[in-house]
C-alpha cells in the first residue's frame, strides 16, 4: 500500500477519497480541504473524520450543553471545569475531587464482557489522567426485558465484564443501577463513573507546553483495536485487494491498566509531566490533537516509534487505534531519564515519539515521509456544529392518566407488595453486585444497597464523599424537562439521606438518533432542565457524556439522563444507614404525598405510561436537603423515597437487617412523588423532628413503630422471610 | 516489630494489610516483588489481588518473583507467613501449602460478609482465638475453591491443619468448606477470606479481623 | 465412547493479556525458547459410541454459539483417537 | 518457525467447575451429545525454526513449573505440524 504523504496530496487533488464511507458530510469535507488549502492525505482524512464523529466532536449536542457554562452558579468548590478530561471540585482540608461518567453502550451490546470491561477501563484513565488516584466506581445500567433472551447473553457479560475490570485494578464498587425496559433491548446502556481524590498541587492538564519538550507515549502496545470503519482507508481506496479485516472489539487488560495506575501515580508524585493525556476514543488522533491544540507550541510526531503490537497496521491506522491502556505525556528532557525509570519499574513500555514545536502546526511523519500537517485546533476543537431540528414528539398528545388498582390493606396489600418487590426493577441487586469487590481500599464507609455509595478520604480527620448515581426515564419519556430536574433532585436527596451535603454533578445523557426531531427535543429539554435546576441549587456541572443512536430502526430507547451528583461529609462516622437495626423506633414520613403513578414502578407493571410526570419543587427539596443535614444526629436510619414509592421504601429498610415493623399509613403506598425520604429515630427525639419539620417547613407524618418478624401496614401482615425471599430469589431464577 | 507486606504488581490488598498490620500496634514495612531483601521483617504477609492479572493461574508467575525465594526459605525455618487471598494462591503455587485454588463454583466473582468457625488456634497467625469460636470477615475472589485430592485432605485433616472453615452454605464448593489451612509447625497459614478488611466497623463487618494481626505479634512478643 | 476437542483461541488481531503474561514470564525464569504464546481453551467433550457426522455438525453448532465467542475467537473441532 | 502446543487439563478426580457447567448449559441449548465435558488450556508457543530435543525437553520443564501445577493438573507437549 502507498504511503499517502501531504506531497502527494498537493499534486493529485482529485484523487478520489472514501469520506463517505467514514462517515463524513460532503460539506464536512469540504470544509476539510479549505481549512488545508489542499485535499487531505488519508492519515489527516481518517483524523478529522474521527474527531468530528458525534462521539468525539459533539457536534449535535454542542449548542445545547453551552448552557451548562452559560447558566453555571457561582461556585468556589470549581477547580477545573467542563472541557478537560473530568472537572475537579474543592472538597476542603487541601483535597480536589474528580469525578466524571461516561458511556460505552454500543460496544457492550456487541461483546458484553469486553465492552463493559473497556468502559469502565476507559473512565479510570480519564480519573487518572487529571493527576488523581482513582478510588472507586459505579455503573448505571440498563437492559431490554429481563425474561428476553438477548438480556440473558448481555446482562451476565456486563455485569462480568465491570467487575472483571474494576476488581482487578483494586477498585471498590460503590454503588449503581439495573433497570430493565423493553426500549433498551438491542440499546443497552453501560454507563460507569469513576471518583478520583488529589491534592490541590497534584492536578494535571492535558496540554503540550515548551518547545522541545518530549511527547512520550507509555503503556500497552497499539494494535488494530477499535478502527473499524478506518480500515476503508488501509485497503479499498489505497491498497489493491481484499479489505483488512480488522477487529471493532477492544479487548481490556486490567492488569496493564493496574500497572499503568501506579506507574503514573508515582511519576506524578515526583512532577515528572508537564501535560498528559489517555488515549480513548480516536486514539492518538485525539491525544495529539487535544494536547498541541490545548498548548502553546505545535507538535512534531514520529509515527513510526509507536510500539506496535501488531506490525502490519498503516498508519492511518495506528493513528486510529483504540487499542486500550495507553498514556501519552508532554515531559521536559531533563526528566526523561526519572521517567522512563519509573516505567521500568513497573515493567510500563514507554517510548519518546515526538517533541512539542515551535510554530502552530501538528505535524506527522511515517519514516521520514510527511504525512499529516494540520492545525490541531481543527482537528480537536473546531469540528462541526449542527442545530438539528427539534420538534415536540407527537406521543405526547395521546397519554393517558394511570389508572391502576392501589390496595391500601389486606390480603390485597400483600400480594401487591410481594408482586411489586419481586419485579426485576424493585429486586434485590445482590446476584450482580457480590460479584463486585467493594471493599478493597478500606474506604467504604457505604456501598449498594445504601442510597449513595461514600468513601472516607482521609482516615485522620475522617473526611469523605459520598456519590449517587440516578435516573428516572419514564418520567423524562413523558417531560423531560421535569425529568432531569427530578432526576438530579433524587440524587441530592440520595447524598443528603446519608448526610453529606451536595456539590457537584456530572451526568451521562443517552438518547435516540439525534437525527430525529423528536429525540433531540427531548435532549434538549432535558439539557434545559438540568442547567436551570444546578443554577438553582447552586450545582455546577463539572462534566459528562453524551451518547446518541440508542435506538433500534425507529425506535429510540426512552430518554435517559444518568445525573450523577457528588457531596461531602465532614465526618464519616456519622453517615446514616438505611437499614432499620432495632426494635422501638419511631417510623416517619418526611415529605408529602400526591397521586402521582404516571412513570412509577407500579403502573409499568401494568403495562401502563401514564401522562404526566411529577413538576419538581426545587424550594422544597433544598429545604428537604436542609432538614437532612441538620437531624443527621438523630436519625438512626433514613432512606430516600423513590421507585416504587412508600411501600418499596418500607420493604427495603426493614428487610436490610431483619427487623419489621408495625403501621398505619393513609396516603397511596405506591405513589412516586418526589421528595419524601424515610427516616427512624428514637421516640426520645421525636420532639427534635418536630422541630425541624417546623424550622424547615416540611410535612412530617408518624406512621408507626419497629420491631418484630414481619412487615405491618395496616391490617395486612407480610412476615419479612417471605418478603425476603420473593425481593432476593427473582434475579438467580432469571441468570443462575 | 516489623512486618512486611509484599506488593507484587498487581497487588490490591497491599494498602489494607499495611492498615491491619498498624491497627494490630506492629510497623508496616513494604517489600516490592522484584528484590529478594526482607529488610529484617520478623513476620510478612502476602496480601490479594490479582498478582500479574492471575492471567495464567493465580499466584502462579508471583511465586517466582525474587521476593519469593527468600520468603521460602525462611518460612522453611520457621518464618511466620501469612497469605491471604492471591497470598495463599501464592503459597500453595510455592508449595509451602498443600492443595490449590479452582474457579468458584458458580463461576462468578464473589463478595460478601462470610462466617468462618476456627478451628486450630495454635498457629501464630490464629493463636489469639479460641477455638470453635465463629466469626465474620469478608470473602471476595473468583478462584476461591480449595482443591486437593483425598489423600491431601486426609492428612490436612487428620493432622488438624485446618485453621478456619466456612459456616453455612459453601460458598465456592471448597472441599470440606476449607476457609484457611496452616503448615505443620504453623508459620506459615493461607486464608482465602480478608482478615485485614475487618477491622474496624466503619469500613466492614466488624474488627474479628484483627485477631490474626494481634496473634502474629503475641507470637513474637513471646520469642 | 470417544473424545471430541474443541480448542478456541482468540483471533490473531485480538489482544491476548493471558499469553502475553506467560510470554513475559518464561524468559523471567530463564526459558528463551519462545517467540511468542497465545493462550486459548481446551474443552474435551465425551461421546456415546463413534461420533457420527451428524453429531459432529451439532458439536460444531455447538462451538460456534456457546464454546467460542465468534466477535473475538475461533474454534476447531477434532475428533481424538 | 514452529508451534509447539502445551495442553493442560485438571487431573481427572479435580472437580471441574466450568466443564460442568458447560455440560449443563448443552442440553439447555437443544445440545444432546454430550457425556460429559472439562475444560483446559491450550498454549500455542511459536518458536524459531524446527524445535530440537533439547528446547522440547525445556518447553517441558516449564510446562510443569509455569504452566501447569502438578497438584491439580496434568500437562501434554504437542509439535503442530
Ligand atoms: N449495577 C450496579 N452496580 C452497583 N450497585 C448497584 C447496581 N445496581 C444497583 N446498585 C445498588 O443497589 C442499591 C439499590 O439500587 P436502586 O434500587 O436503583 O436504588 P435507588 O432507587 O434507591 O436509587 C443502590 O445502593 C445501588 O447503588
Ligand atoms: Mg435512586
Amino acid at each position: 500500500m502507498a504511503l499517502d504523504t501531504v506531497s502527494i496530496a498537493e499534486t493529485t487533488p482529485n484523487n478520489e477519497q472514501p469520506w463517505r464511507e467514514l462517515g463524513l458530510k460532503e460539506d464536512e469535507y469540504a470544509r476539510i480541504k479549505s481549512i488545508l488549502n489542499r485535499r487531505p492525505t488519508s492519515s489527516e482524512l481518517a483524523m478529522y473524520s474521527v474527531m468530528w464523529s458525534e462521539h468525539c466532536s459533539y457536534k449535535s449536542s454542542k449548542v445545547h450543553l453551552k448552557q451548562f457554562g452559560e447558566k453555571a452558579p457561582k461556585s468556589d468548590a470549581l477547580l477545573v471545569g467542563i472541557g478537560e478530561n473530568a472537572g475537579v471540585v474543592d472538597i476542603g482540608q487541601g483535597y480536589a475531587v474528580t469525578f466524571k461518567i461516561e458511556s460505552h453502550n454500543h460496544p457492550s451490546f456487541v461483546e458484553p464482557y469486553q465492552g463493559a470491561a473497556t468502559g469502565v477501563g476507559g473512565i479510570v484513565r480519564d480519573i487518572l489522567t487529571m493527576g488523581a488516584r482513582p478510588i472507586a466506581v459505579m455503573d448505571p445500567l440498563r437492559f431490554g426485558l429481563a425474561d428476553a433472551p438477548d438480556t440473558r447473553r448481555v446482562l451476565p457479560g456486563i455485569v462480568a465484564g465491570v467487575g472483571g475490570y474494576g476488581n482487578c485494578l483494586g477498585l471498590p464498587n460503590i454503588g449503581g443501577e439495573v433497570v430493565f425496559d423493553e426500549t433498551y433491548a438491542g440499546n443497552p446502556l453501560v454507563n460507569a463513573l469513576c471518583v478520583g481524590v488529589m491534592k490541590h498541587s497534584d492536578i494535571k492538564l492535558a496540554t503540550a507546553h515548551g518547545t522541545g519538550n518530549l511527547v512520550v507515549l507509555f503503556g500497552a502496545k497499539t494494535g488494530g483495536d477499535g478502527i473499524g470503519g478506518v480500515s476503508v482507508l488501509a485497503s479499498e481506496t489505497f491498497a489493491s485487494g481484499k479489505a483488512a479485516k480488522r477487529p471493532a472489539v477492544q479487548v481490556g487488560d486490567p492488569f496493564a491498566e493496574k500497572v499503568l495506575i501506579e506507574c503514573s501515580l508515582e511519576i506524578f508524585a515526583q512532577d515528572l509531566v508537564v501535560g498528559i493525556q489517555d488515549l480513548g476514543g480516536a486514539g492518538l488522533s485525539c491525544a495529539t490533537s487535544e494536547l498541541a491544540s490545548a498548548g502553546s507550541g505545535g507538535m512534531d510526531i514520529q509515527l513510526e516509534k509507536v510500539p506496535l503490537r501488531d506490525p502490519s497496521l498503516s498508519p492511518e491506522e495506528i493513528l486510529m487505534s483504540e487499542s486500550q491502556e495507553r498514556m501519552c505525556a508532554i515531559i521536559e528532557p531533563s526528566k526523561l531519564a526519572a521517567f522512563m525509570k519509573i516505567c521500568k519499574k513497573w515493567d510500563v513500555t514507554a517510548t519518546v515519539i515526538g517533541q512539542v514545536s515551535e510554530g502552530d502546526r501538528l505535524k506527522i511523519t511515517f519514516n521520514g515521509e510527511l504525512i499529516v500537517d494540520v492545525p490541531p485546533r481543527t482537528v480537536a476543537h473546531d469540528g462541526p456544529v449542527y442545530n438539528r431540528p427539534i420538534a415536540k414528539p407527537a406521543y405526547l398528545d395521546s397519554l393517558t392518566c394511570a389508572e391502576v388498582p392501589t390496595p391500601s390493606k389486606g390480603a390485597e396489600l400483600k400480594a401487591a407488595v410481594l408482586k411489586l418487590m419481586s419485579s426485576p426493577n424493585m429486586a434485590d441487586k445482590s446476584w450482580v453486585t457480590s460479584q463486585y469487590d467493594r471493599y478493597v481500599q478500606g474506604n467504604s464507609v457505604l456501598a449498594q444497597p445504601e442510597d449513595s455509595g461514600m468513601i472516607r478520604i482521609d482516615a485522620q480527620t475522617n473526611l469523605g464523599v459520598a456519590i449517587s448515581t440516578d435516573a428516572n426515564a419514564r418520567w423524562s419519556y413523558l417531560d423531560p424537562y421535569e425529568g432531569a430536574k427530578l432526576a438530579l433532585l433524587e440524587s441530592c436527596r440520595n447524598i443528603a439521606t446519608t448526610g453529606a451535603k451536595p456539590l457537584a454533578v456530572t451526568n451521562c445523557l443517552n438518547f435516540g438518533s439525534p437525527e430525529d426531531p423528536g429525540v433531540m427535543w427531548q435532549f434538549s429539554e432535558t439539557v434545559r432542565g438540568l442547567a436551570d435546576a444546578c443554577l438553582e441549587l447552586g450545582l455546577p456541572v463539572t462534566g459528562g457524556n453524551v451518547s446518541f443512536y440508542n435506538q433500534t430502526g425507529s425506535v429510540a430507547i426512552l430518554p435517559t439522563p444518568v445525573i450523577g451528583v457528588l457531596g461531602v461529609i465532614q465526618d464519616v462516622r456519622t453517615r446514616t444507614q438505611m437499614g432499620i437495626k432495632t426494635a422501638g423506633l419511631d417510623l416517619y414520613l418526611i415529605g408529602t404525598t400526591d397521586d402521582d403513578l404516571s412513570g412509577s414502578e407500579w403502573a409499568y407493571l401494568h403495562g401502563v405510561m401514564g401522562n404526566t410526570a411529577p413538576k419538581a419543587d426545587l424550594a422544597m427539596e433544598q429545604r428537604l436537603i436542609n432538614l437532612l443535614l441538620d437531624g443527621q444526629s438523630i436519625f438512626e436510619a433514613a432512606h430516600d423515597l423513590s421507585n416504587g414509592g412508600l411501600v418499596a421504601g418500607l420493604a427495603e429498610m426493614t428487610l436490610r437487617y431483619t427487623v419489621g415493623a408495625d403501621l398505619a399509613v393513609s396516603v397511596n403506598l405506591f405513589s412516586e412523588t418526589p421528595g419524601r425520604v424515610l427516616v427512624a429515630v428514637k421516640p426520645e427525639d421525636a420532639e427534635q423532628l418536630t422541630a425541624l419539620s417546623n424550622k424547615f417547613n416540611i410535612t412530617i407524618a408518624k406512621l408507626g413503630t419497629t420491631g418484630g418478624d414481619d412487615l405491618i401496614i395496616n391490617d395486612a401482615v407480610i412476615p419479612l422471610s417471605e418478603l425476603s425471599q420473593a425481593h432476593s430469589e427473582t434475579f438467580p431464577k432469571l441468570f443462575g | 516489630m516489623r512486618i512486611g507486606v509484599v506488593t507484587f504488581p498487581g497487588t490490591l490488598d497491599d494498602y489494607d494489610a499495611a492498615r491491619a498490620v498498624e491497627a494490630a500496634g506492629a510497623q508496616a514495612v513494604p517489600l516490592f516483588h522484584a528484590s529478594d531483601d526482607l529488610k529484617e521483617v520478623q513476620a510478612v504477609v502476602l496480601p490479594g489481588g490479582f498478582s500479574y492479572g492471575d492471567y495464567l493461574r493465580c499466584g502462579a508467575i508471583a511465586r517466582f518473583a525474587p521476593i519469593m525465594s527468600s520468603i521460602i526459605t525462611a518460612a522453611e525455618h520457621g518464618f511466620p507467613v501469612l497469605g491471604i487471598c492471591n497470598g495463599f494462591q501464592v503459597l500453595t503455587e510455592s508449595h509451602l501449602l498443600e492443595g490449590a485454588m479452582i474457579r468458584n463454583k458458580d463461576l462468578h466473582f464473589i463478595c460478601k460478609d462470610q462466617p468462618l468457625v476456627i478451628e486450630n488456634t495454635q498457629t501464630m497467625w490464629t493463636n489469639g482465638f479460641t477455638a470453635g469460636q465463629e466469626i465474620v470477615i469478608p470473602l471476595k475472589n473468583m478462584e476461591g475453591s480449595f482443591q486437593c485430592d483425598d489423600a491431601t485432605l486426609a492428612r490436612i485433616e487428620d493432622e488438624g491443619r485446618v485453621i478456619a472453615r466456612y459456616v453455612g452454605e459453601n460458598p465456592n464448593g471448597a472441599r470440606n468448606k476449607i476457609a484457611g489451612i496452616t503448615n505443620k509447625r504453623g508459620n506459615v497459614v493461607g486464608l482465602m477470606p480478608h482478615p485485614e478488611h475487618a477491622i474496624e466497623d466503619l469500613t466492614g463487618p466488624g474488627t474479628d479481623g484483627l485477631t490474626f494481626f494481634t496473634s502474629v505479634l503475641q507470637t513474637l512478643v513471646g520469642r | 465412547m470417544a473424545t471430541i476437542i474443541v480448542e478456541v483461541m482468540l483471533k490473531p488481531e485480538i489482544l491476548d493479556p493471558q499469553g502475553q503474561a506467560v510470554a513475559s514470564a518464561l524468559p523471567r525464569l530463564g526459558f528463551t525458547f519462545a517467540k511468542s504464546v497465545r493462550q486459548g481453551k481446551r474443552f474435551e467433550i465425551i461421546v456415546e459410541g463413534e461420533p457420527t457426522d451428524a453429531q459432529l455438525a451439532e458439536v460444531n453448532k455447538a462451538a460456534e454459539t456457546l464454546l467460542s465467542n465468534p466477535v473475538i475467537e475461533t474454534y476447531l473441532v477434532k475428533v481424538e483417537k
